[in-house]
């Protein structure tokens, strides 16, 4: 199976249909292992139990980040290598992103509280991870503001990429403003103070969610798909309507036909 | 199994419900898309419109 | 050469004529100055300490709001499609537009500063300091805006849009722009880390947004 | 010179504009694109102008300057004048003399040729849409592309305008230029006929 071959979209929702079940089901274990290992820690000397939150904090942070890594090598299959499934996998990706990205802020702020009193600091972890949330609703504001799906991909595939490769410079950025406004008060959690009881289900949570959102994104570039052929098939509808009217309908069936995700 | 939370069990118990409810949202997105994406798929076939050759739109090998 | 200046040129010339956006830049730039007083209070010890970020938001939004027709009147009535053709690449006929965008609406705006900083009792140092940053940052703000200017056409769709995009992109600019203003001012850093971070930000961005916009023009003209 | 394409594809917004044209047009020909609305007419000169990335099939000009490009030797004449209202006629005309570069002819000649001289120094505002179209011409008087792309070309041409246009045509074949325009109305020279998409 290659990826020229998954770039036939019925191969690729025949593949995918006998791949999910399978998907699910390990996530569902992994996430059962992960939560409750994450349970069972002990908690931390400093943090209390409150190092509960980090086993889901951390892993959306990550696949915060990890989802537009995503896009942006789906984007350029779209913009080099015009891989048909790419700008499908990118508009599937970013939604599931940004709720990942929504994750990891709630879950932040929640976690923030009991630590510096109050649920907004402007933290530059906190800080980085929101104006990436405000990217990602900017990408899907993007992808509804166009009718056509093609079109869309490619200003999409360059915002993408344009983020991608701002990001860094964004996060050295805020770091930077933060130690410049508050240089003492720096949230100390990750690196080496971080113990076997905790790393491992962090762990195990970081993999079972990365399947869970490898499940989600495939599932919901099936739905992709059908959308497109939903959309073409009612083009076609629409092209047979107003020929039939001028009286050529029969021949204009096969000359016009469906390309786009068949 | 009974956990202990400490002072701040509402904000741990939220983190996760919130968790949850996301992830729950999301799976319920998506699985009404599909069914909504299929339903319309089948409705535009039954009113003649079919894909080049002939092939079922939906068809599932 | 002479198609670049040719470019260049012309741009320059329609934005000063009458129609062309370059005043009116200016215009929003000195009218959102004047607006701040209104919502902090007339407190001119408070204005002066904010004197450097409402200048450099003022810049931001003017730059960000003229940039929205950068290719869109190009678009409009056909001549995008003779440049996409042209012998010259495309990446450097948007460095072009580009540079021509910045030489009639940044610099006026650079040259505004002076007088909005009496507006906002800045001194003669901190009005130098933050048109010094504007100089070096404007051009960041111009060249990442063009890339949302190239959206714009792609997706026919400007304005709110365009901004909602391309402003998260500015934020490095703006923080280092604001810090470099402030460090000549009250200190305690030195002026010279902040302000080359900017100059630096300003060349990369020299860099990506022709290529960018290109990027998204090439494929965008159906 | 020979411009031909093989097998080209045009898919605009998901659907198939037409599949699989075959076309040619050696020196000193015309080729007339003729078909109904939406037949795709305007896609295929896009298409030859590099504006539009076919789906399927190969163009290519064989002959032409090695170094160039197909885009770069070509004249694009859209519905659009692309023409800058605040500049004058002659600001308009020499900008993309200056832009397009190659091989140049004196503006103010061709703005005589097309009837625009005594307006050289007007705004662009003040023209008419034929006397826009005159100066559009003027464009592919003054540098010289070997294939002209004409999209509706005679559209707000009065009648004299269309006896001049036709002349042009004449002069620029005769120089060994092809020309492909997608039409309605007759050229008013000789050409072949190209039909997509069915019958009219």
């Amino acid at each position: 199976m290659t990826l020229i071959d998954l770039a036939n979209p019925t191969r690729f929702l025949a593949l995918t249909a006998r791949l999910l079940p399978w998907l699910a089901a390990a996530t569902i274990i992994l996430l059962a292992i992960g939560l409750y290992q994450s349970a069972t820690a002990p908690d931390d000397y400093q943090q209390g139990a409150t190092v509960k939150i980090m086993f889901i904090h951390v892993p959306n942070a990550w696949l915060s980040m990890f989802v537009w890594g995503v896009m942006s090598i789906a984007s350029l299959g779209t913009l080099v290598w015009r891989h048909p499934l790419a700008d499908v996998a990118a508009k599937a990706a970013a939604p599931i992103g940004a709720s990942f990205t929504f994750l990891a802020l709630l879950t932040g702020s929640l976690w923030g509280r009991p630590m510096w009193g109050t649920y907004w600091e402007w933290d530059a972890r906190l800080t980085s991870v929101l104006i990436l949330f405000l990217m990602y609703l900017g990408l899907m504001a993007l992808w509804r503001a166009v009718d056509d799906p093609s079109r869309a991909a490619r200003a999409a595939a360059v915002l993408t990429l344009v983020g991608a490769l701002n990001l860094p410079i964004i996060k050295f950025s805020v770091d930077w403003w933060n130690t410049l406004h508050q240089p003492a008060s720096v949230m100390r959690m990750g690196g080496s103070s971080l113990d076997r009881s905790f790393l491992i289900p962090l762990l195990v949570m970081a993999i079972a969610f990365t399947l869970l959102f490898v499940t989600l994104h495939l599932a919901a570039m099936r739905n992709e798909i059908l959308r497109r052929r939903v959309r073409s098939l009612q083009m076609m509808q629409a092209s047979r309507v107003a020929f039939s009217e001028v009286g050529t309908g029969s021949r204009e069936g096969s000359t016009s036909k469906e390309v786009g995700a068949a | 199994m009974i956990m202990s939370l400490g002072p701040y069990a509402p904000f741990i118990v939220t983190s996760y419900a919130a968790a949850a409810l996301v992830v729950v949202i999301l799976i319920g997105w998506i699985v009404l898309d599909y069914r909504s994406q299929t339903q319309r798929l089948r409705e535009l076939e039954r009113s003649g419109v079919t894909r080049r050759s002939g092939r079922s739109a939906t068809d599932r090998p | 050469m002479t198609a670049l200046s040719a470019l260049i040129r012309r741009d320059i010339r329609i934005a000063l004529r009458v129609g062309g956006g370059a005043l009116i830049g200016v215009l929003f730039f000195l009218t959102v100055v004047v607006l701040m007083p209104f919502a902090v209070g007339p407190d001119l010890a408070l204005l002066s300490r904010l004197g450097p970020a409402i200048l450099w938001l003022g810049a931001l939004l003017a730059s960000l709001l003229t940039l929205d027709r950068l290719f869109m009147a190009d678009h409009e009535d056909g001549s995008l499609d003779l440049i996409t053709m042209s012998r010259t690449p495309l990446e450097l006929a948007c460095a072009a537009k580009a540079l021509a965008h910045w030489l009639a609406a940044g610099l006026p705006l650079i040259v505004a500063t002076p007088v909005l900083g009496l507006l906002l009792n800045l001194d003669m140092v901190a009005t130098g300091a933050v048109a010094l940053t504007l100089l070096a940052g404007t051009p960041a703000l111009t060249f990442t805006g063009m890339i949302g200017a190239a959206l714009a056409v792609t997706l026919h769709r400007g304005g709110l849009l365009m901004a909602v995009l391309v402003l998260p992109l500015s934020i490095p600019v703006l923080i280092f722009g604001v810090a470099a203003s402030q460090a000549a001012i009250v200190g305690p850093m030195t002026f010279g880390a902040p302000f080359s971070i900017l100059c630096a930000l300003s060349l990369v961005s020299l860099v990506i947004g022709p290529f960018a916009a290109a990027a998204s023009l090439k494929h965008g003209l159906d | 010179m020979q411009l031909s394409g093989h097998g080209v594809t045009c898919v605009r917004g998901g659907r198939e504009v037409f599949a699989g044209l075959d076309f040619g047009a050696g020196s000193g020909e015309a080729v007339a694109v003729v078909g109904r609305n939406g037949s795709g007419k305007t896609s295929l000169l896009r298409l030859i102008a590099g504006l539009l990335i076919p789906a399927g099939g190969t163009i290519a000009l064989h002959g032409g300057d090695a170094e160039l490009t197909l885009p770069e030797q070509c004249h694009y004449l859209g519905h659009r004048d692309a023409l800058k209202p605040a500049l004058s006629v002659a600001e308009n005309l020499t900008f993309w003399a200056d832009f397009l570069g190659g091989e140049r002819f004196d503006a103010g000649e061709s703005l005589a040729t097309v009837g625009l001289d005594h307006a050289a120094d007007l705004p662009a505002a003040f023209l008419s849409a034929g006397q826009r179209r005159r100066l559009s011409l003027a464009r592919l008087l003054t540098v010289r592309r070997p294939v002209w792309l004409l999209d509706e070309p005679t559209t707000a041409l009065d009648v004299a305008g269309q006896d001049m246009f036709s002349g042009l045509m004449r002069e620029h074949l005769a120089r060994g230029g092809l020309i492909v325009a997608a039409t309605h109305a007759p050229l008013g020279i000789d050409s072949r006929e190209l039909r997509i998409g069915g019958a009219v």
